[in-house]
């Protein structure tokens, strides 16, 4: 790999631009791995023209639960850690 | 370009997605052609997964933008 | 990476026979996804010394079956697009 | 060469996801040995998913051959 | 360096693993907080998942070290 | 990419070094596909204080039985080879 013929500007504008691409990326792997997970869990009737009771409201809490629970275990880490560092 | 190819790509994915929930949902016992009955739950199937889609990408994008702000 | 070594005619054979081989790794790739898809969906009994009645045949309706629902849903969307259109 | 590779890593995929299959159906609840039941059962499986695989791949690409000509 | 990328990428594999096998056992239906008895089943699990991990290493290795001896 | 700034050891030495990560990478891949697959075969209860009755054997039987039905499955595809070249 060649890099010596951008200067240091460019090189830095161009990496800006990959990194922002690839936490795109990223944000959309995310987003279909939730989609699909949490249809499984909360679409369980046949689809009908419209979403069935609760559906809806439970696909949100869905998303929103799953990053508590993320946010919760990195929690429970850090106060076992402490606990054991007593 | 990078961009373009990363649209294209997740388009792909949320069509691969679809047909993959959708067959799954309303294809339960693959016969020699697909019914009217199938049919019409894979139209139905295919809006709801979009739907599904929007309302996670909202909630979640969201969700993303308050962490950031607080911390 | 130097492609200079390569005359023209030589690169374009080569990125034929790449082209074709990531086909191919694309197409293997497919094949076992619909394999261990449409085991789940028709082999449902214990494995005997042969398949058990309807399975073969669900498991060749399935291939088609479900490429038939790729077309479809396809088709679903381009008649969408069109009515939003008018 | 990348034939031969490509043709490898074909095997070994149609072995791990066999292994994987048919661990979930004869394997239920793994003791301190493979049992005869479960041995009958693994070989019965491994032939079952050979044949399910090249109906498989049969099907699909008869099929994407005939997609191809009428388009 | 490599090394501690691939120690990084091993921990972040095993929190998202145990995130996602958790949330499916101990929130079946998701409502708009945790509830205490979910934070209780998460906390159980997190550990629970945690000794899984190590038994199921020390099982491999032990016997991926045995198989070499053997052979 | 140019190699020839290594010499030949060093370079030797470096394909080591990558080899010894990449087959340690391989190894936590297993690990984390072996927990995942056994979790769900074996621990079929609400998760308790510690885990319950037989579920801690499981685990460890799962990944014995499982390393088992690989190496079965080769003896069994070889003893087919022999039987059609007879």
């Amino acid at each position: 790999m060649d890099n010596t013929k951008f200067d240091e500007s460019t090189q830095k504008e161009l990496q800006t631009f990959l990194d922002r691409e690839q936490a795109q990326a990223r944000l959309h792997s995310s987003i279909h791995n939730l989609t699909s997970m949490c249809w499984d869990k909360c679409i369980t009737s046949t689809p009908g023209n419209y979403f069935a009771r609760g559906e809806e409201s439970c696909l949100a809490n869905c998303v929103e639960r799953f990053l508590d629970t993320s946010l919760f275990m990195v929690k429970v880490i850090e106060q076992q850690r402490q606990s054991i560092g007593q | 370009s990078v961009r373009s190819e990363i649209a294209l790509a997740n388009a792909q994915e949320l069509m691969n997605k679809t047909n993959e929930k959708c067959f799954a949902k309303c294809v339960t016992k693959p016969s020699s052609s697909l019914s009217s009955t199938e049919e019409t739950c894979l139209t139905r199937c295919l809006q709801r997964y979009m739907e599904a889609f929007n309302i996670v990408s909202k909630t979640y994008t969201a969700r993303i933008s308050k962490e950031r702000e607080t911390s």
